[in-house]
């Protein structure tokens, strides 16, 4: 790119401006929306800027973070993954019983039980992603498809446990240290999402698995002819994906305190929306971490500005829906300058 | 046996403002043949429904008739029970109790099964229909009530005025804007400051984010009021902060978890309007028309509140599931 | 690489077969692709395979890339029976393809596409320098115009092509199959992967080629095999076998002349570019005009901007400086359909990306154009299924389709004959101004014969064609008049019998040389 | 394909099966899974092969199958609307409350009332669809993201108009009329989705605009350079899926008698699902009116089944996602075969 010139306060508006664009074109639209959700809400409520406040979005916005992780899985592979709700369920659902049998038959090893639980809840949510990748790399179900079935039916399992009561029972440690807990100051649950989000940085940047990822989602047919196991790839999105939305499901269970079927509704439309706003491509092999890392950032961020705004949920609706849509016209934008420079 | 129950009886019926008087609600002992009665429910995904499965399930069995149930499997699903309770009939139901997730959106629906002389009663939510047989109910606008007279009795106009986070559940359902309404009418006048409304879905997270952040915009708030998802979330995280003296939490229904926060010292009190009986006496209902007895049109448990003074009285048993109980989609 | 130029010394019968193939056979259900086929491959030869559009060729050499497997037949490498599971097993053991149709992912740069499913690795993690460094060896070593840095989806199909030919030179060679890999290079790149063909010959290499350039195989063929319908049919000495005995051979046929001769009449001035300059920066202030009743090509190297001044004048291009005349009317700027509509049509290079809705019929294909005229408009809205379907079989049997099933989706045919839907669609109605972008990419000899049978006609009939094309003969020998596009620019305008190889050449090397 | 040979009970089955065969790859697996299901049905309920309860199904069906017919527009030309069940809302409490207003303001022309309120919902639907159609079109928004951004909008707006509360007071004449009437014993809201499935029968296969979403779902690129106006295409796909949502919603308004802003949360999905058990791909550019219809009654006769059968709804949620799942599997075979019998 051109040197910024350096004659007057026209060439420096300009360079400022040609940053600005740079910055866009590289990072994306998700900074820019960020520091204005910042300023806008720190104008709008005192309690915004806040460590406390913002220790608790960051706190809010992991299980949304880790989970969208996964998605962005799904999504660079092509695909989608819409059962990450139910696998949320169904790993609270099983890690909340595993761990408060365990915690009964031995209450002396508080410990041995919150292990145990933890392992059956992730084994239970993972392996609901095994069903979802034999369907989609065995059998060439589309992933909307067959994600949307399993979370039906992984939905209709959960309930069947549990008949819609939450499950009680959990030794209180675990609620204590892993959803509440503090260790420097900072919540126990960040420690987590951070190591999580270093792993799939290194998985999806660092290693052969990850770049297949973006070759399957960019041209299937090409990452074949150039000798990928694409099955074997697509099988391990979908359980790599589980696995995170398991690990989040054990986290949330922690918070809530009990395990509940009801949970995780939202999630799997609102990691999508955090992926898309960051940048991933519904068509595949687009995207990078760290922006998806901001965009579920974002959208918990935007959540409680606007409750500390106090400004009501119906509007809440509808500006969240604004704010998802122009961000991908940005994004559409930034494209647009992309192909005109043509790197 | 559950009966006598007291409830309160409304008379004209189907009309709310009508006097009410009190009655003891005894059921009949076994209906004279196994009717089949249908059952549709807005969804079936917490304890609160659970408690109404359960208990028409039981007097399904005590009176020995057959009961099929439908659930539409949320508020938003409107269509869906319509669907569910055609079926129903289409499969040869004597008699449909519905709690239902609009309050005027059935009422054609209403109108076709009583056209077939198939009797209608209306359980837990309301419907506006004249034309239904009978009532199992209590307002969901009282249960607001109820909660708010708790609070104003404590901080009467004059004392020291608190502040209340108030979140009345998912926005646009019927029970919660009646909830909404009741509350805010009865708190109207006391020394109780309703400082924010929050409307949200009755998921635990949902709720758990909707309190974390009233807590950052309201750090000297003292009561946290809501749904029963609200009351059993409030209770972590106020643990967490250490906040537990300071706020204070109530429910404006009754559940599991609520029970056990209002046992164990975390939860102030919660009204219950026992959904138990409730599913009882709809069954019971609808079993007396069907033999053509006598029988209330217009019943509702009397509500009453549940607190940490009480509670050791309290017979869940009417308002309650027991544990371990599984949903019940179908009695022979 | 120890390139000793000792020619095409180490070719020849005494050398080792490396590669042959019994009795293969390849039956699609309801297509015999390939039938009892015997083939085999020395090291350090050049093997040439030939045939028509849909004879198999492309069949066969994607079993021998573990891309597909057979029906029956037996393969031996370096003989021992070998049983290729897939394209990975098969590069294992140094068989390496470059495919008819690409296999990139677009949203990858060079660098990364070169080295997909053979990634550099260090302690478990890539090594993006080791795969940089490289990349950019073998680019260097090819000498083509590629930067590893650059994303796919922004080349041109041509340099895709290099990128796709550079992906099979990477690895431990030992035998390199290439089909039709020069079919959108110009001649500098195809010089280029000559040289490169002649080295690795030379390592004891064997190479299989598919190409329907009859030049080609007289420059680096060894030995010609000519398949017909999936059936073997004859092996050859490239170096003494006639042009006239492969056509024979290949299409049971004679065919006298490839090249028609083509009377012109030249009418009144149809299309006139002046000064054109696009967004992309390419082409800057080209000017052309173009009358009717005559050919001009287009010519130039690869990026010289060639296409994209029509695709500008299409409307496909943004235009940031210049005009566009089309039968003095103004259209600069004007989309794609308000320029079909004023009569002009313009067939895309690439079938794949822009040409063909892949997985749509031939006759939805032929007629997507012309929908709103007759004989497949029916009132202003509706369509005429029947004349449709007539007109689609009267098509498919002009163009020579193979199969002639115009309900069958177009991918289930050979690249030619996928090329052959393409070019019927520009006659499905009738314009002023064609534009045909390298319009034989893959075509067999004969059908090239019968489509330069079509610009004859259309031309003769007072159309005016563009014929933008990287095959110099088609330039040499169809043209009435030629541009001469160097970066961007337009070099030099030669009219008649100024159009001489020699001519061309000097004006698409010029400024280098200067 | 080969001539059945005559020799023996051998082949003739197996030229029954070659027949079967054939069956399923033209018409797919639905008509063998709606025979299955009608047969279970029937023998596992007395009340199933009823004209009544038949006739039931078929006007139960048809919201899902007007707003499936759009959606399969949509998916069409490689998009998705999963505003839908907003549109049907906003549709619902837009033409309820004009009605309501008419009505009082002009109590003695009913029908003109009526006439009124319709016009007017389905102008506030259609007017969201126009939404769509233009963040798609002009903006180059991915489709996913538009119709998810304006249904959050558009369900923020329907509850901020109506406060959550259902609209009544439409004249009465309107839900007895196209709700719930009969014209020579067949439900008025059938004629409705009859009409509308010719006409999007005729327009998908018969006319320039149909073949261009075919066109355009398959390869945009292509259309353009074939002189289809895409960008306009996109735009009309989006108004006629938004128009077609919106009758549906009026004529759900005409059944529950009351504008309400709580329904239509399932359609997306389901109506997904109806088109892809009908063999529409979601990549575009593949799909059938006649399956479409076919795949909507499916749902909704399963459903209807089920009920009468007296399955629990948790077994309904696993048994509708299973089959979700068995039909595209079974489609993929059917692709299979596709390209095996190749044309
Ligand atoms: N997937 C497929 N399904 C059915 N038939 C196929 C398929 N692929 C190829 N064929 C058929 O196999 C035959 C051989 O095709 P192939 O691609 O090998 O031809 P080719 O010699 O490479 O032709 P071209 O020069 O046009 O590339 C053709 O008749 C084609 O129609
Ligand atoms: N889709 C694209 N994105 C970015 N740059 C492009 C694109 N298409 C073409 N270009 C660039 O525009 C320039 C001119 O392209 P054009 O297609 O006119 O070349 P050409 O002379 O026809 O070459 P070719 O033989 O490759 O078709 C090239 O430098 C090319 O890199
Ligand atoms: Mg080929
Ligand atoms: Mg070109």
């Amino acid at each position: 790119m051109s040197p910024p010139s350096r004659n007057g306060a026209t060439a420096d508006s300009r360079s400022a401006f040609h940053w600005l664009k740079l910055v866009f074109v590289r990072l994306g639209v998700l900074p820019f929306l960020l520091i204005v959700a910042l300023v806008t809400f720190t104008l709008a409520s005192d309690n915004f800027l806040t460590v406390s406040n913002l220790t608790n979005v960051v706190r809010q916005s992991v299980y949304l973070m880790i989970v969208a992780l996964g998605q962005m899985l799904a999504l660079l592979t092509g695909g989608f993954d819409l059962s990450v709700g139910t696998i949320v369920a169904i790993t609270s659902v099983v890690g909340a019983m595993a761990m408060a049998a365990a915690a009964t038959a031995m209450p002396d090893t508080v410990w041995l039980a919150i292990a145990l639980g933890c392992l059956a809840g992730v084994l239970a949510g993972t392996s609901v992603g095994l069903l979802n990748g034999i369907g989609v790399s065995v059998f060439g179900v589309s992933p909307f498809i067959m994600t949307l079935g399993i979370s039906s039916v992984g939905f209709g399992a959960g309930l069947y446990i549990t008949g819609g009561v939450p499950v009680y029972g959990m030794p209180i440690e675990f609620g204590d240290i892993f959803g509440f807990g503090t260790l420097f100051g900072i919540p126990v649950p960040i420690y987590f999402a951070v190591g999580l989000v270093v792993l799939v940085y290194l998985l999806v940047n660092g290693t052969r698995l990850g770049r297949y990822f973006y070759a399957v989602g960019g041209n299937v047919k090409a990452a074949r002819l150039s000798g990928i196991n694409t099955r074997l790839t697509l099988f391990v999105t979908y359980v790599l994906c589980a696995f995170l939305a398991a690990v989040s499901g054990m986290l949330l269970t922690a918070r809530l305190d009990t395990g509940e079927a009801n949970v995780g509704a939202s999630l799997p439309l609102e990691s999508i929306a955090a992926c898309v706003i960051a940048g991933v491509s519904l068509r595949g092999g687009v995207g990078r971490v760290e922006n998806v890392v901001l965009g579920a950032l974002f959208i918990v961020l935007v959540q409680n500005g606007m409750n500390l705004a106090r400004i009501g949920s119906y509007l809440q609706m509808v500006v969240l829906g604004g704010l998802l849509i122009l961000a991908v016209i940005a994004d559409q934008i930034r494209l647009r300058y992309i192909a005109a420079m043509n790197d | 046996a559950w009966y006598p129950y007291e409830v309160e009886s409304w008379n004209p019926p189907f009309d709310m403002a009508s006097p009410r008087e009190k009655l003891s609600y005894v059921p009949l002992e076994k209906a004279s043949k196994p009717w089949e009665i249908c059952v549709s429910f807005p969804h079936m995904k917490d304890a609160y429904w659970l408690a109404v499965d359960y208990g028409v399930a039981e007097e399904a069995k005590d009176l020995g008739v057959k009961m099929q149930l439908v659930e539409a499997g949320g508020y938003t699903e409107l269509e869906k029970q319509i669907s569910q309770i055609e079926d129903c009939v289409a499969a040869g139901a004597n008699a449909v109790i519905i709690g239902a997730i609009s309050f005027d959106g059935l009422n054609n629906l209403v109108h076709e099964v009583r056209s077939k002389d198939i009797p209608v009663i209306d359980v837990i939510n309301g419907m506006s229909s004249p034309e239904l047989s009978a009532k199992s109910l209590v307002s969901f606008g009282e249960m607001g009530a109820k909660t708010g007279e708790f609070l104003a009795k404590m901080h009467p106009a004059g004392s020291d005025p608190v502040k209340v986070g108030w979140f009345p559940g998912p926005a646009g359902a019927g029970w919660v804007e009646a909830g909404n309404t009741g509350f805010l009418e009865a708190v109207k006048g006391s020394a109780v400051e309703v400082v924010e409304t929050k409307y949200g879905d009755t998921g635990k997270e949902a709720q758990s984010a909707l309190i974390e952040d009233t807590l950052g915009a309201y750090p000297d708030l003292d009561y946290i009021a809501g749904t029963a998802v609200t009351a059993e979330a409030a209770i972590p995280i106020l643990r967490s902060r250490g906040l537990t003296d300071q706020i204070k939490v109530l429910s404006y229904y009754y559940t599991p978890g609520v029970d056990q926060g209002i046992r164990r010292g975390q939860i102030l009190a919660a009204p219950t309007d026992s959904p138990v009986i409730q599913g009882r006496i709809a069954v019971d209902q609808a079993v007396r028309i069907l033999e053509g007895q006598d029988f209330a049109k217009h019943v509702g448990p009397a509500l009453f509140v549940v607190s940490q003074d009480n509670i050791a009285d309290f017979d869940p048993g009417s308002t309650l599931a027991p544990d371990g109980f599984s949903p019940v989609f179908r009695v022979e | 690489m120890n390139s000793d130029d000792k020619g095409r010394g180490a070719s020849g019968s005494e050398s080792a077969t490396l590669l042959s193939v019994r009795g293969l056979t390849k039956r699609y259900p309801n297509a015999l692709a390939l039938a009892d086929v015997d083939f085999d491959l020395r090291a350090g030869e050049v093997h040439v395979l030939f045939g028509e559009n849909g004879a198999g060729k492309s069949t066969l050499i994607s079993i021998l890339a573990g891309a597909n497997h057979p029906t029956a037949g037996e393969i031996l490498f370096r003989g021992e029976h070998v049983r290729l599971e897939s394209v990975h097993d098969a590069r294992r053991r140094g068989i390496s393809a470059v495919f008819q149709e690409f296999s990139l992912v677009p949203q990858m740069t060079v660098a990364e596409n070169l080295f997909l499913g053979a990634e550099l690795t260090r302690g478990g993690f890539l090594d993006k320098r080791a795969l940089r460094r490289n990349a950019e060896e073998i680019i260097a070593r090819l000498g083509f115009p590629l930067k590893p840095g650059q994303t796919v989806l922004h080349l041109t199909r041509a340099e895709q092509q290099m990128v796709e030919i550079a992906k099979a030179f990477r690895s431990n060679l030992s035998v390199l199959i290439l089909d039709e890999p020069t079919a959108s290079l110009t001649d500098r790149e195809t010089e280029q992967l000559f040289k490169l063909i002649e080295q690795v010959k030379a390592d004891g290499v064997g190479i299989i080629y598919i190409t329907h350039r009859l030049q080609e195989i007289r420059r680096i063929g060894d030995r010609i095999t000519v398949l017909r319908d999936g059936r073997y049919v004859a092996t050859k000495d490239a170096r003494t076998v006639s042009e006239g005995e492969l056509v024979n051979l290949m299409t049971g046929r004679v065919i006298s002349e490839i090249f028609p001769t083509i009377r012109t009449e030249r009418g009144p001035e149809v299309l006139r570019i002046e000064g054109l300059t696009t967004a992309r920066g390419s082409p800057v202030e080209a000017s052309i005009k173009v009358h009717a009743g005559e050919v001009v090509g287009l010519a130039g190297l690869i990026g010289s901007g060639k296409s994209e001044i029509m695709r500008a004048a299409f409307g496909l291009e943004t235009v940031t400086a210049g005009r566009i005349t089309l039968k003095g009317e103004d259209v600069t700027g004007l989309s794609p359909r308000r320029m079909m509509r004023r009569g002009m049509f313009y067939i895309p290079p690439d079938r794949r990306d822009e040409g063909l809705v892949m997985i749509r019929s031939c006759r939805e294909n032929m007629s997507l154009p012309s929908l709103d005229q007759p004989p497949f408009s029916l009132g202003r809205f509706a369509i005429n299924r029947r004349g449709e379907a007539r007109r689609a079989n009267e098509l498919a049997e002009r163009m020579n389709l193979q199969p002639r099933r115009i309900e069958r989706s177009v991918d289930h045919f050979s690249g030619g004959n996928q090329q052959k839907v393409l070019l019927a669609k520009s006659l499905t109605r009738a314009v002023d101004v064609y534009a045909f972008d390298e319009p034989t990419v893959g075509v067999d000899v004969a059908t090239r014969a019968s489509i330069y049978g079509f610009i004859r006609d259309l031309c003769e009939a007072g159309a005016a064609v563009v014929l933008i094309s990287s095959d110099l003969p088609e330039i040499l020998h169809l043209t009435h008049r030629a541009y001469v596009f160097y970066r961007g620019r337009v070099q030099a305008e030669l009219a008649g019998d100024e159009i001489t190889e020699e001519n061309l050449l000097r004006h698409f090397f010029e400024r280098e040389a200067a």
